[in-house]
């Protein structure tokens, strides 16, 4: 695991159980893995051997930051506006470019949905339960 | 010589170059003689023709005190004019004051302890400025024999260079020295900083 | 081959530092120190030097910016004094934290008000908890052999702490003496490449980026101070071995963090730091003529403070005669309280206090002396020994006084 | 090549930072690290993007990457600029992202330096005109009239002015390349970072970067917000490249202020008359700097 790249290699948190909390195990592992490029120490403490880590490395996802969901209907064009203006980074084009929303790293901040030139994304309230995707 | 510590002060104007003085004295001593050295000027900011003291310690071993200089073996004085103005506390009975004459006897103080000696006029001779440090160095070693004069002219030439700068530097610094060794072959000075 | 020249204390360290060859060397001028970083550009200009110098508009600027040399992993040099040091003392902490193998020198100077630009030690003293190693020299020439020693400790990746060299102001840093100027070949084969290898803790890695200088929560903060702690305590190894193995090399130099001179059968101990030493070895030559048997403890690191080296010098069984009393020689005040030193050696002292009771400890004197350059003459150790002398023999009615600020007398 | 679009990287170089939702700021990061690529070295003072970047074990950065001390952004950089040239990099780019406060109020010295040593540096100052990450502070570059926890009753110095003009501080230096721009006009911003990269010397942006937080308004604004005040002419899209200023948009008319301002609760204390201040100091500014353009141009 090191920096992300897009949408399919987005860290271990979007392979990751939604839901599962943030557990010591992913963590002791994270950090096992940061520590075992530094030369000539001991990683047996947990911490590595000065305050760096991989860069990219991620062990949180952002979905409970969410209350709103961008749904992305038929009307989108593809233009890739939503991609450009995501704060997040957190919309990524297929290969045919068709946007497609992160779920681990959307807060539903909504910038995609007021930017989008044809009203192609919806803001969806997550509130009364999540949206299956 | 005296076997334990040799303490000198120089006592100019900034700009005057006794600090340079002191440190060469010190850069003979220590790599051309053998011997141990110590030299540090009056400390503080440093400002053109403000009073400057600067010291020498010369021993056979490791000098290891740093407080301040009390007592003058010897003290040159590069501009009479400091003697009435500065505190000279660490001239004593004993030492040897060699003093640039151009100024003209002093209330300042005489007798044989004091050596005048017209540094200005040898420097604007030898050098074509004013800068008699290297003559006076001269002096004080004609007179007291403290070092051996190659030593102090291979420091010379270290510190000046093989140029021009340092072979006019090294015949001030021998003008000076045989105006010290004249008189040291006559005067009270050899007997008491003879180079024995 | 080594040469003999005759140098100042800051001449001296930028020879150090020239053949301890940094990469990247910034520096802001302050009297006492600016000789340092003049013949260091000289040496650059020269090409003596193969560095990249430069030129910043302030000391906090100078320590952040070797920082992120250092990030890169490059060998880094900088140079502060007195108010310098405190306007750095915001990255002192920052670079520590960030285990940054750097190097940097201190002329040691007072701090203001009133402004005062001569010797003392209140400067490092007051950035003692910042996260450096901290050595004090005593000569020009030790001052040259702790720079390249200082690579050596930083750099040892047990160790990934910054070491802060001090120098006194101008009685050290301005005073030219003897110094011998090792060889460039030797130095190279004591000291490791100043490009620091790949996968360098701390550093920048363009095939495996790093996130470096990063944040921590309480709990994973606790945790890297705890890691930092314990490191900078291992780090007296490191400095024993880097310290014996120069000795073993250049001839010359301790591996001590400590360093005892005529101390095993002394029943009066001075204990201080730096160049002043050298006096009151002077004295105490003086004084052993005369028959007293009086000692000195020159502590060469406060940080890692050597705690079990100063119980077992004053203490150990290796002692010939029991210490009747301690003096305490600084240039510093913890105002309110007492000198910066005489704190470390204290606490240090109650660790055995605790380990000997009901034994008791000797009583412990501390002079405060050199405030603002004031000289420190003969006289005065003289008359700090007798001090000694009179509170070894006290019967415990006199009320202990036990700091004394040498020479002003409305203190008595 | 230049960046548009159509070819800007897919690579996400800023991902999973914990930054309030519709941050303008870490918008400023991302197309950047898009431009800038994999082979950059980021330096970011305490600040927002810093705070919400790197928190242990959260590593948002996906390049190299360090927070500075507050005040240092300007020497870091320069301390890895040289690394890099005494190593001999090359094809690396060095980028700082500091706020405003860090950039005209604490971190102007060493900025300042950078400058003048001509180091080859990227600096962004993604400006949301106040100290966000400590919760609202007004800094350096707060505007006339603009609520915050430390001005609560709207900014008012004694008569309207326009901010500090970071772009003619920075020219004042000689920088090869100062601009303006701001996250409502992504293809000029694009462009800025592409030339920025391609400079060598010092380059510096300053990026208008709304802050839904601090500034009260809704969270998806953040776009709108960075068209709308370059449309009113509060904030021009300028730029100064070898000795040269030039404007990127020159309107001949200006979109009244209110609607900008309404969008946003830091400015609801204004009342009309100061609001049509605010438009004559605005006009003020913009004579001053059409001077600039046809001065320096002229020369």
């Amino acid at each position: 695991m090191s920096r992300p790249s897009g949408a399919d290699g987005r860290s271990v948190a979007l392979r990751r159980k939604r839901g599962t909390p943030r557990g010591d195990m992913v963590m002791a592992e994270r950090r096992t893995a940061a520590c075992s490029l530094r030369a000539g120490g001991s990683v047996s403490d947990g911490w590595p051997l000065a305050p760096q880590l991989d860069a990219g490395h991620l062990t949180s996802s952002n979905s409970g930051w969410r209350t709103r969901w961008p749904e992305i209907t038929v009307a989108c064009t593809r233009c890739g506006l939503c991609f450009l203006y995501c704060p997040d980074g957190a919309i990524a084009k297929e290969g045919d470019g068709t946007p497609r929303v992160a779920p681990d790293w959307c807060k539903g901040c909504g910038v995609c949905a007021v930017e989008c030139p044809k009203g192609a994304i919806e803001m969806r309230d997550e509130r009364k339960g999540r949206i299956e995707r | 010589m005296p076997t334990t510590m040799h303490e000198t002060v120089w006592l100019g104007r900034g700009g005057q170059g006794a600090f340079t003085a002191a440190r060469l004295l010190g850069l003979a001593a220590v790599r051309f003689a053998g011997k141990q050295a110590l030299a540090f000027p009056s400390f503080g900011p440093e400002r053109r023709g403000a009073p400057v003291f600067a010291y020498t310690r010369i021993a056979d071993r490791p000098i290891r005190d740093r407080s301040a200089v009390r007592r003058a073996d010897v003290a040159v004085v590069m501009d009479e004019s400091l003697l009435d103005q500065v505190s000279t506390d660490f001239l004593v009975a004993e030492s040897l004051v060699i003093i640039d004459a151009e100024a003209g006897p002093t209330d300042a103080g005489s007798g044989e302890r004091f050596f005048r000696v017209p540094a200005r006029k040898i420097a604007r001779d030898i050098l074509g400025s004013d800068h008699t440090n290297t003559v006076l160095l001269g002096v004080f070693i004609g007179l007291t024999g403290l070092l051996p004069i190659d030593a102090v002219t291979a420091g010379i030439v270290a510190e000046f260079g093989q140029g021009a700068k340092g072979g006019k530097n090294v015949a001030a610094f021998r003008c000076g020295w045989e105006v010290g060794r004249a008189s040291s072959e006559t005067g009270d000075a050899a007997r008491r900083y003879g180079h024995g | 081959m080594s040469e003999l020249h005759f140098l100042s204390g800051n001449e001296a360290v930028a020879q150090g530092v020239r053949l301890s060859r940094p990469r990247v060397i910034a520096a802001y001028p302050i009297t006492p120190q600016t000789i340092v970083v003049e013949r260091l550009s000289e040496m650059v200009e020269s090409r003596e030097l193969a560095a990249e110098f430069v030129h910043v508009e302030s000391e906090h600027s100078a320590l952040a910016l070797v920082m992120g040399s250092a990030a890169m992993g490059v060998r880094t040099f900088t140079a502060t004094s007195s108010q310098g040091l405190m306007y750095m003392a915001e990255c002192l902490h920052y670079t520590s934290g960030g285990r940054f193998p750097l190097v940097m020198m201190n002329a040691n100077r007072s701090l203001a008000l009133p402004w005062n630009i001569y010797g003392d030690q209140s400067d490092s003293l007051a950035l003692l908890s910042s996260g450096w190693i901290q050595v004090y020299a005593e000569t020009a020439q030790e001052s040259l052999d702790m720079i390249i020693q200082a690579y050596a400790v930083a750099e040892d990746v047990r160790v990934r702490t910054p070491v802060l060299v001090n120098l006194d102001g101008f009685v050290l840093t301005h005073t030219y003496e003897p110094v011998i100027v090792p060889d460039q070949d030797t130095v190279d084969a004591f000291l490791p490449p100043p490009d620091f290898p790949p996968g360098y803790p701390g550093t920048f890695d363009l095939l495996r980026p790093q996130s470096l200088a990063v944040s921590a929560g309480p709990g994973d903060y606790a945790g890297f101070k705890y890691r930092q702690h314990r490191d900078m305590v291992a780090a007296a190894e490191p400095i024993r071995d880097v310290g014996g193995r120069f000795a073993e090399i250049f001839g010359r130099g301790s591996a001590d963090l400590i360093e005892p001179y005529r101390c095993g059968d002394a029943e009066l101990v001075m204990i201080t730091l730096g160049s002043i030493a050298g006096t009151v070895r002077d004295v105490i030559d003086d004084l052993r003529a005369d028959g007293l048997r009086v000692g000195l403890l020159r502590i060469r690191y406060l940080r890692p403070f050597p705690s079990e080296d100063l119980r077992r010098l004053l203490f150990g069984p290796l002692r010939r005669a029991a210490v009747a009393a301690i003096g305490i020689l600084e240039k510093d005040i913890s105002f309110g309280h007492q000198g910066g030193v005489a704190l470390e050696v204290k606490a240090a002292l109650y660790d055995q206090a605790e380990a000997s009771a009901p034994a008791g400890l000797p009583p412990v004197r501390n002079f405060i002396a050199g405030l603002g350059g004031q000289d420190i003459s003969r006289g005065q150790i003289i008359a700090m020994f007798d001090d000694l002398a009179r509170a070894a023999g006290r019967d415990g009615d006199e009320p202990a006084r036990s700091v004394r600020f040498v020479g002003l007398e409305a203190s008595r | 090549m230049t960046i548009s679009l159509k070819n800007l990287s897919a690579e996400e170089y800023f991902l999973g930072h914990k930054a309030c939702g519709g941050c303008g700021g870490s918008l400023v990061v991302r197309w950047t690290l898009k431009v800038l690529g994999e082979r950059s070295y980021v330096v970011m003072p305490a600040g927002c993007m810093s705070a919400v970047g790197f928190i242990y074990p959260q590593m948002a950065l996906g390049v190299n990457a360090m927070i500075s001390p507050f005040a240092a952004t300007g020497a870091v950089l320069s301390g890895i600029a040289a690394a890099v040239r005494a190593k001999g990099l090359r094809d690396v780019h060095v980028v700082g992202f500091a706020g405003d406060g860090g950039t005209a109020d604490i971190g102007l010295q060493s900025l300042s330096g950078a400058f003048d040593r001509k180091e080859r540096i990227i600096y962004i100052c993604y400006d949301n005109e106040a100290y966000m990450n400590t919760g609202i502070q007004r800094s350096g570059a707060t505007p006339w009239g603009a609520r915050t926890t430390t001005s609560p009753g709207g900014f008012r110095p004694s008569s309207p002015a326009p901010k500090k003009d970071l772009v003619r501080i920075a020219a004042a230096h000689g920088v090869p390349f100062a601009a303006t721009a701001s996250v409502g006009y992504p293809t000029d911003f694009l462009r800025k970072v592409e030339i920025a990269g391609s400079i060598d010397g010092p380059s510096f942006l300053h990026v208008y970067a709304p802050c839904p937080t601090g500034w009260a308004c809704e969270s998806d604004a953040t776009i709108r917000l960075g068209k709308s005040v370059v449309d009113t002419g509060l904030w021009p899209l300028v730029e100064w490249r070898d000795g040269a200023a030039r404007l990127n948009r020159d309107p001949e008319a200006f979109v009244p202020l209110a609607d900008y301002l309404a969008m946003q609760g830091r400015f609801k204390t204004l009342r009309p008359e100061e609001i049509s201040a605010m438009e004559r100091v605005r006009d003020g500014a913009w004579k001053s700097l059409r001077a600039w353009v046809r001065e320096s141009s002229a020369g």
